[in-house]
């Protein structure tokens, strides 16, 4: 059994490197991209929170549990904490297995896991005044203060 | 005993808090729960959703708390 | 709406070249690898063979219907003709679109039409004597002359 | 009419053959089919399965047939 797990600072590579595993007949990956509006306004990216250790155990727990219910060969995951603009990577997910059917189950079954199990957090950022239209001036409807992280971290 | 909980998401944001310390007569999550949906009323209509992660696993609300506890409410995820 | 579609000779490059589409919420691709056995015999690789240009034709229209059908923004399918040996890439679809489910669902789709409807036949090389157990000598099961284009291909 | 018919996979196996000439009475797809199990009876058991490509393109068995088609055989498909 072969699981990677990694939460990372920013943005991910916009281009996955190279990885498959041995014996594998389909590789799989899913990029989860940032897009330029969230409930139908402009943003300019998400900010990301994670509670660790917390959040890389559970994704850890959950390819475990795949792997025992379908034939896979390997997981590898990744995500962003920290701002992530449009357009770019906040979460990678492949999968190693024989075959299709059993790695595309895999790779669904393991995003509806995260986005109700995992404790990561997203928040929108809205352009900063001049950047958009309809949203001058908000930022976002982030926490502010008592130690954010992220408040910490918008410019 | 006193206890501290750590929030996120939209329960940080109701709190406006990131932390909150909390003085509870019966150790457990369901006792704690109610403490701060007294303490916090923005927090209740919350709470029924939420989850608490004990030493950073998910537990149930009859789950003992002890003083050297890492508590954390974890509410609706937002992940992808 | 973008549809790409290319056969190549030989494998596909071992790593995808980055690729996205602006709007893009999930990008999924697909990698169909060769593997060492094929009906439990150990094989040093697989022959495609494609009927063209309607083997091109069928790929493209396959991915106007998934574009009707499911809510896309790119597909971009690759496959290979000739010689692509264990462990190398014969396959590679990629698709954009807002949203994981439905790139999901056309992912899978896809792939089914594919081996159901595109005039691409493949057959398993063995090993040569001296390379693998049990197969000494046997070459795959493939047609050889006639104007075979993956006959005059074998070395 | 003489018509030329593509091979591939397990009928061009099962025929020996990459392409194949035959000789039809009646000018349809089917015609030709029963006209190929004839001529090659080692193509018979595999026709069930197959379908035919008139310039490129699927059609049905009652599709007329004209001199400058080009035809192909397509039986069970295996890429990917």
């Amino acid at each position: 059994m072969s699981v990677t797990v990694k939460i990372s600072d920013g943005p991910l590579p916009a281009s996955a490197e190279p990885w498959s595993f041995p014996g594998a007949g389909a590789v799989l990956c899913f990029d989860g991209i940032v897009r330029p509006s969230e409930d139908g306004r402009p943003i300019v990216g998400l900010d990301y929170e994670a509670y660790e250790p917390m959040a890389t155990r559970m994704l850890t727990q959950i390819a475990q549990e795949l792997f025992e219910r379908h034939a896979l060969l390997a997981i590898r995951v990744e995500h962003s904490r920290g701002h992530v603009g449009n357009g770019e990577v906040s979460y990678r997910l492949r999968i190693a297995s024989k075959h299709r059917k059993e790695g595309i189950a895999a790779l669904d079954e393991f995003t509806d896991r995260l986005k109700k199990d995992v404790p990561i957090w997203k928040t929108a950022r809205a352009p900063l005044s001049g950047e958009g239209s309809g949203a001058a001036g908000r930022e976002g409807s982030g926490v502010r203060g008592q130690g954010s992280e992220l408040g910490d971290r918008r410019e | 005993m006193n206890v501290s909980v750590k929030l996120f998401g939209a329960e940080a944001k109701a709190a406006g808090l990131r932390e909150v310390s909390v003085e509870i007569g019966e150790t457990t999550c369901l006792a704690l729960r109610d403490e701060l949906a007294r303490k916090i009323p923005a927090l209740a209509p919350l709470l029924e959703k939420c989850r608490f992660a004990v030493n950073h696993e998910f537990v149930e609300l009859d789950r003992t708390l002890v003083a050297s506890d890492e508590i954390a409410l974890i509410g609706m995820v937002s992940g992808g």
